[in-house]
């Protein structure tokens, strides 16, 4: 099948960018001011050491063979060990990347959904109070400081009103009793998953909806739409089946056009939360001057982007009958 | 005579607009029997749209139903509450639309979207009942059932119409209204629609309107035309009254020009220039006052009344009958 | 030149009477634009917000004036050394060093234009000059430059910035804005192709090219008129994201420590503890960013209304 | 449609669970829950240079002697009485506790054998400079170890004794295996430890990254119900639990929330009006063994000349800096060894300017500046000794001064630097000196200072000196003048090394203390260094939940505290 052939195609496009991404990383970490082999070194080892470490990552080689060395290493996941953690950078990435991915997707999701129907409703009525309201409510929300408006969730529903946990991810207590189960558990990350959740659609729902509600403006002029009315069909079935899912499409695009932005966000997120993700890690290792760590967190990050829109362009194939690769 | 099938009385359709109500459609009246066929003609803008929009209670927020009825089986369609005239649509009158149109959501089957007309009517109906209906529709406009999961950008145009066609008549309904069912589609294709159509409304002597800016193409179909100018219905009968004896100097020109269809191009320049779109009534004279030949000074400054030829056929125009 | 004999097209905007009469008809066009926008509420209400902002930047020099214990950044009360709440004396009250907080929220202005002007203007001169390039000349070009577009694209611009501050250390507030604009400029080159591809086959290119223009000539005096407004358009918003990215920046303590923006305020009320404690200080920088930003958007909304003529004509036929 | 409400029903349901959850009932036996600033580095005791991993190592790992709180002498603590010193063989024998690893097995002294010719074969940074003065370790029997020194070394009792002990039977085969591959080292440090095996008073639970760290409560801890230092131990916890929190603010928020029971970190002064205003919340101030100076550059003009060095040091208003920007949480340092260290640390210094007011400090200054031969355009002091603003100061050969910068961490990472550092700018443009404070990434900024030596001045500071003086000798010893060196000002001084260079190998207190206060004369002297200030730690805990925490050095956050606070008996009450 098409799709199929398209999905390889993609597959070798992101593998091009990829590649693209990691030369250039390897070009500014050696054009970056002061000695290249400081920032693959922990600082703390002893000369010998060093040395090897540096002769095992090809650093003593020519330029040529060292970005070689370098494309090996990533291709077998040997990122280096972190600094900080002294562990294989890759090792720590991958027990926070399913953090990161589930409040990322979730968050997307969520907001895609509330920004779709909450843009169908304002298409719906326009020009009423219900639009306008919406309509200045979303720019509003699509406009707040992210870091600022996270603070004061937490002062507010974790803190004034004590609705949810403060930050993190996990809260011990739970984790720690032998006696609770697995539902517990999900429970308990999900109660702490509620807030940064809730900051980020509302920052990103009002996007979607802007998108949903000019696309759904378009389709009520569509002809099918008429169709629908002569048919007799009530009129919520006519917005919710036959306008809603033709002007959706486009938000699913925007979902792809705004993944980088969302992942900025995430990190913003992560960090003001203390959400154990990849986009922590990397503040956190740009922080602490963490070189392995912070290279591997942006080359993760920038896959799981990359994916991410083959995900939204498949989505979008999947939703369009119109369109088969 | 028995009761008609739909009869419009007087019906006045006009815009809203900055600088007041703008008619669209002025004082027309006809009548639609069970097995007959009405024939709108008339250039695009001329309202003959805006007359089956409304009866269809399907006219954009911004029209307004001036004055007239519509009675159709008892009812006047004009005065029924909304709720009602979602139950008349397509359940008593459907629309065949055109194919050029994107009549047909992109998205959905073509199964689902006629199985779902018949769902909303008949709600008792079930699933199986209604999978064999459509299967039975497919069959009667001639389609493969294979091709009932498919999507409305698979079908050809000439296909899509059928299919349309097959959805307009999901639920029996007594009268349809085909709207421009046939333009933009290559000549062939349109002759196997129109005699499609008309073997339909013969078999299940149905009421139609159908409304076209080709004169030939009404000829074909149609027991009754009805020629539209500019907002107003200038004449009225039957087929055979309309094309032999044209009263009116505008239905004249149009008659003219299927006249000579086959031989050369009619010079329809003359014809086809109009001065105020929908505007009829602004101008208070007879709209075609400056491009018809026998215009007096009486067509410059007041509307004509109507003039009956013969028991049938009516025709706007002071002149009419009574030779050039 | 015979554009002007050409019939013109449909619409109200005419293109193509660039040459020659470039200045009246933009006047006139900018004028036309202006009675449309002027009747957006959105676009009012940004444009207040903005007025406002800018009121504010440009006053921002005279607290510093009046006494030198209003400098925003050097400039301490001597009668107080801890944070304090809004007094006559200072009206948004102090830091935790006794810095006024007000005359800070002034700065913050000016570096929010500055950085946000400026780096948009920067991306806006690289996205619409790869993006008309890349239009007219089709081909291997095109294909190239809109990989390339495509490839910027899907890269968080926070998180590039953040890891170059990772390499390179402290950044200058002007590699940020440059930063933001060579991350920002995609966008931009993607609608000012898809435009210039629409306009390329439009018979007034073809005719100047006939006539012998140079490509040069062709895409900077027949096609850059056209897609300015569009251009213009795209700039308000790479405004508003240029802020933010800066804010986030200074806020995660990856700004310039030099400057006072607000993003570096918001980093100074969290660092030294004052997040939940100084509400006088915490939320003024907070809901600048979020205005100003919205400003600037609601401002490039009513813009795209203005020119978007199907909207326009939505507005004036029933 | 019915499918729909199915799904509300059901996201009703999910969100009425999620809210129950938050009142979840608290366990009936006692958990102290302590918030961190930072997720611990490692639990591979070799790799733990952060305070966050030691945080916890140190509750896991123990050493033979530790310090007491009040007196900061030597306890003996896996020991079981002080060493015994033999001068003849220049050797140390120590008696061993009877004690049980936490896996129930017996601590023997060949544990602390091994431990030590791990570090010394291994030369495990940061530990290797406290054992490789020692020539053998011998074990005549289970519970006496003894160690043989080169020369006689004043680190042995308070750096080589303090070294954390790890067990033979958990170590032993894996740093055999390290030894054989290409880098022993770097193969030991980057172990990855799931389980450690220690004598503390608690044990490792479990881990979860980046959520939190669990530990349990040790039976076989060595000390429970003795009495050590005259202190009875617990602990009285059954676990302890580390939640990271990213910042401060929310910290303190769970803290009066009661989400946690205790912050491990010092608070910044800006919590503390609101803190204090609370009664379920007690504040603890404690000094702290540190150092933070205004360092210059020697090697090149304009800091090259110690007359303006001088000039400087009169400028600048420690009290100033201590009551605005510390907000008082802090105390003026005049010598590079804290007061608190009062065995070590010189009193009889000069003291630049104190309690000097500004009119004052500027006329010293000039009048320094002056007589070394300094000019001005418009000098800060006219004919008739009133100040006026000076403009352009000219070094003594004429010249003008070039610009310079005062380095200094940004904002967010130290704020109390970073606006001393502006502060001090302004005051030395009062001068005429063209100074220009600039925030630097911290990194950015020691690999400007350490690598390039490429600076004019800046603002740093140790957060955690040892007790022992020996740093006063690394920091300004003439062999550390090199890259990547303790030197960073690059001081020179013949006596100074002469005299460091006899302090290391004197082993008589008295002595030795001779030798550091006059090298603390010599630095206060020459002014590489100008000591400005030393915060203090302020830790707050909740009142409510466990008392009998024990203040030190540093703060409550120490082994004492944890083998010893008792949860509040309000139940009873």
């Amino acid at each position: 099948m098409g799709l199929k052939r398209f999905v390889l195609r993609r597959l070798v496009e992101i593998a091009v960018i990829f590649f693209v991404i990691m030369t250039v990383l390897f070009v500014l970490f050696r054009l970056a001011p002061g000695d290249p082999v400081s920032r693959m070194v922990d600082p703390s080892m002893t000369p010998e050491d060093a040395r090897l470490l540096m002769e095992s990552m090809g650093l003593d080689q020519p330029l040529w063979t060292q970005y070689l060395y370098y494309l090996k290493n990533v291709a077998t996941g040997n990122m280096g060990v972190s600094f900080h953690y002294g562990e294989p950078v890759i090792d720590i990435l991958m027990n926070r990347l399913p953090n990161t991915v589930l409040l990322f997707t979730t968050s997307i999701l969520l907001s895609a959904l509330l920004g779709v129907f909450l843009g169908k409703i304002a298409a719906w009525k326009r020009g009423q109070r219900t639009d306008t309201l919406l309509t200045i409510g979303a720019l509003f929300c699509h406009t707040l400081f992210l870091p600022w408006l996270a603070l004061i969730m937490i002062w507010f529903f974790a803190y004034r009103v004590g609705w949810f946990p403060i930050t993190g991810m996990v809260s011990p207590d739970v984790w720690i009793d032998p006696g609770a189960g697995w539902l517990a558990k999900a429970l308990d990350v999900l109660h702490h998953m509620a807030l940064p959740l809730m900051t980020l659609i509302l920052i990103h729902f009002g996007s979607y909806l802007l998108v949903m509600r000019s696309s759904m403006l378009d389709t009520l002029k569509d002809d099918y739409i008429i169709t629908a009315r002569a048919k007799g069909l009530e009129e919520k079935t006519i917005r919710d089946h036959h306008a809603a899912p033709n002007a959706a499409l486009p938000v699913v695009t925007s979902v792809g056009l705004s993944l980088a932005f969302s992942i900025n966000g995430g990190a913003l997120t992560e960090t003001v939360f203390t959400w154990p993700g990849i986009g922590r890690e990397l503040v956190f290792s740009v922080s602490h001057s963490d070189y392995p760590l912070a290279q591997a967190a942006f080359l993760i990050i920038a896959i799981v982007v990359l994916v991410a829109n083959l995900v939204v362009d498949v989505l979008y194939a999947y939703l369009d009958p119109r369109i088969r690769y | 005579m028995t009761p008609a099938l739909l009869e419009v009385n007087n019906l006045s359709i006009g815009y809203r607009t900055a600088g007041g109500i703008a008619m669209a459609v002025d004082d027309v009246s006809f009548r639609v029997d069970r097995g007959g066929s009405l024939g709108l003609v008339g250039e695009s803008g001329c309202g003959k749209t805006t007359i089956g929009m409304a009866l269809m209670g399907l006219l954009a927020p911004n029209a307004t139903i001036v004055s007239g009825q519509a009675r159709f089986e008892g009812e006047d369609l004009i005065a029924v509450s909304g709720e009602r005239m979602r139950q008349i649509r397509w359940r008593r009158i459907s629309m065949i639309f055109q194919a050029a149109m994107n009549a047909l959501n992109p998205v959905h089957r073509v199964q689902d979207q006629i199985s779902e007309a018949i769902i909303t009517h008949e709600p008792d109906l079930s699933g199986h009942a209604v999978a064999h209906r459509t299967r039975s529709l497919f069959d009667l406009v001639k389609i493969p059932e294979s091709r009932l999961q498919d999507y409305p950008h698979q079908f050809s145009g000439g296909m899509r119409q059928r299919v349309i066609i097959a959805m307009a008549l999901a639920c029996n309904p007594s009268l349809i209204i085909a709207d421009e069912p046939t333009t933009a589609l290559d000549v062939i294709v349109q002759n196997q629609i129109l005699s499609a159509i008309g073997t339909f409304q013969k078999e299940m002597n149905l009421g139609m309107i159908f409304i076209s800016h080709d004169l030939a193409v009404v000829a074909d179909v149609c027991t009754h035309i009805g020629v539209m100018y500019a907002g107003r219905m200038v004449e009225y009968g039957s087929r055979q009254e309309v094309l032999d004896c044209p009263g009116h100097p505008y239905t004249r020109m149009l008659v003219g020009s299927l006249l000579t269809l086959s031989d050369q191009p009619a010079d329809l320049s003359g014809i086809f220039v109009t001065n105020g779109e929908n505007g009829a009534a602004a101008t208070g004279g007879c709209p075609l006052n400056l491009i018809c030949p026998d215009a007096t000074v009486v067509c410059r400054r007041e509307q004509a009344g109507w003039v009956d030829l013969t028991g049938t056929h009516r025709v706007r125009c002071p002149y009419a009958g009574k030779g050039r | 030149m015979t554009d002007a004999n050409l019939p013109s097209p449909k619409t109200g905007t005419t293109p193509g009477m660039a040459a020659g009469r470039a200045l009246p008809h933009w006047v006139d066009r900018f004028l036309g634009g202006w009675r449309v926008y002027r009747k957006n509420t959105i676009g009012r209400i940004g444009m207040a917000l903005l007025v406002l902002f800018a009121l504010m930047a440009t006053t921002s020099f005279i607290p510093q004036w009046v006494d030198p214990m209003y400098h925003p950044m050097t400039g301490v009360d001597p009668q107080i050394s801890y944070s304090t709440g809004p007094s006559l004396r200072h009206w948004l009250g102090t830091d935790f060093i006794g810095r006024d907080i007000f005359s800070q929220l002034l700065a913050g202005a000016r570096i929010a234009f500055m950085v946000g002007i400026s780096s948009a203007l920067i991306s806006i001169l690289f996205g619409t000059t790869i993006g008309m390039v890349a239009g007219y000349a089709g081909k291997h070009t095109d294909l190239i430059l809109m990989r390339l577009a495509d490839m910027i694209m899907v890269m968080p611009t926070l998180l590039v910035v953040l890891l170059l501050s990772a390499l390179f250390g402290q950044l200058n507030i002007w590699i940020i804005v440059l930063m933001i604009a060579l991350f920002r400029w995609p966008g931009v080159a993607r609608v000012i192709r898809s435009q210039t591809l629409s306009l390329r086959h439009r018979p007034f290119i073809e005719a100047a090219r006939v006539a012998g223009a140079s490509h040069l000539r062709i895409i900077f005096r027949h096609i850059l008129p056209n897609v300015m407004p569009l251009a213009l358009l795209y700039m308000t918003f790479r405004v508003t994201s240029a802020i933010i990215i800066e804010a986030a920046l200074a806020f995660l303590g990856f700004g310039d420590p030099g400057t006072v923006s607000w993003g570096m305020m918001l980093q100074w009320v969290w660092k030294t503890g004052h997040m939940f404690q100084a509400p006088y200080w915490m939320l003024p920088p907070g809901i600048c960013i979020s205005l100003i930003t919205m400003a600037f958007y609601m401002t490039g909304r009513a813009m795209d209304d203005v020119l978007d003529p199907r909207l326009r004509e939505e507005e004036t036929t029933p | 449609m019915d499918g729909r409400n199915c799904w509300r029903r059901g996201v009703l349901l999910l969100l009425t669970a999620v809210m129950l959850t938050a009142c979840h009932e608290k366990n009936t036996h006692h958990v102290l829950n302590i918030g961190l600033a930072e997720e611990p580095r490692t639990l591979n005791v070799w790799l733990a240079s952060d305070a966050n991993s030691r945080k916890v190592l140190s509750l896991i790992y123990q050493p033979l002697y530790v310090y007491d709180p009040d007196t900061l002498d030597l306890v003996p603590w896996l020991a079981e009485s002080m060493p015994v010193y033999d001068a003849q063989t220049l050797s140390y024998s120590v008696t061993l506790r009877e004690a049980r690893w936490s896996d129930d097995t017996p601590f023997t002294s060949r544990d602390v054998a091994f431990t030590g010719s791990l570090i010394q074969s291994f030369k495990v940074p940061r530990y290797a400079s406290d054992w490789d003065f020692i020539k053998r370790i011998e074990t005549p029997d289970s519970r006496t170890v003894r160690f043989y020194l080169k020369q006689p070394m004043a680190a042995f009792l308070t750096g080589t004794l303090s070294t954390p002990i790890v067990q033979e039977k958990e170590w032993a085969d894996f740093a055999e295996k390290a030894q054989t591959t290409e880098k022993p080292l770097t193969a030991l440090v980057n172990h990855r430890m799931q389980h450690p095996v220690g004598t503390g008073p608690f044990t490792l639970e479990q881990w979860r990254r980046g959520a939190f760290l669990h530990l349990k409560r040790n039976p076989h801890f060595f000390g429970i119900g003795k009495t050590i230092g005259g202190r009875t131990l617990g602990p009285f916890v059954d676990d302890l639990v580390y939640t990271v929190f990213g910042t401060s603010d929310v910290a303190i928020l769970a803290l009066i929330k009661g989400d946690i029971d205790m912050l491990w970190w010092p608070i910044q002064p800006g919590y503390m009006a609101d803190l204090s205003r609370r009664k379920e919340i007690r504040l603890f101030t404690n000094e702290k063994s540190a150092l933070y100076f205004m360092g210059f550059n020697l090697r090149r003009p304009p800091f090259n000349d110690m007359a303006l060095r001088r000039a400087v040091a009169y400028m600048i208003d420690k009290k100033f800096i201590v009551s605005r920007i510390l907000q008082g949480q802090g105390t003026k340092m005049f010598s590079v060894v804290p007061e608190e260290n009062r065995f070590w640390c010189c009193t009889d210094l000069p003291r630049y300017g104190d309690g000097m007011s500004r009119e004052n400090r500027l006329k010293a200054a000039y009048q320094v500046l002056v007589d070394a031969g300094y000019s001005w355009a418009v000098p800060p002091v006219d004919a008739a000794g009133n100040l006026q603003a000076a403009r352009e100061i000219r070094l003594p050969g004429g010249q003008p001064m070039k610009r310079f910068t005062i380095l200094t961490p940004p904002a967010d990472y130290d704020p109390h630097r970073a606006t001393s550092g502006l502060m001090i700018q302004e005051w030395l443009r009062e001068l005429g000196m063209p100074a220009y404070a600039r925030p630097m990434a911290f990194s950015s900024m020691l690999e400007q200072i350490k690598g390039h030596h490429d600076f004019d001045a800046f603002i740093l500071g140790y957060g955690h000196l040892g007790l022992d003086p020996d740093y006063v000798r690394n920091l300004f010893h003439s062999a550390n003048d090199k890259s990547r060196g303790w030197n960073m000002s690059g001081y020179r001084n013949s006596a100074f090394d002469e005299m460091a260079d006899r302090s290391i190998s004197e082993m008589d207190p008295v002595k030795r203390q001779a030798l550091v206060m006059e090298m603390q004369k010599l630095i206060a002297r020459d002014l590489p260094y100008i000591p400005l200030y030393k915060p203090s730690v302020v830790e707050a805990v909740r009142r409510d939940r466990f008392e009998g925490w024990v203040e030190m050095l540093e703060g409550i956050g120490n082994i004492w505290s944890m083998c010893q606070v008792k949860p509040v008996s309000s139940d009873g009450a």
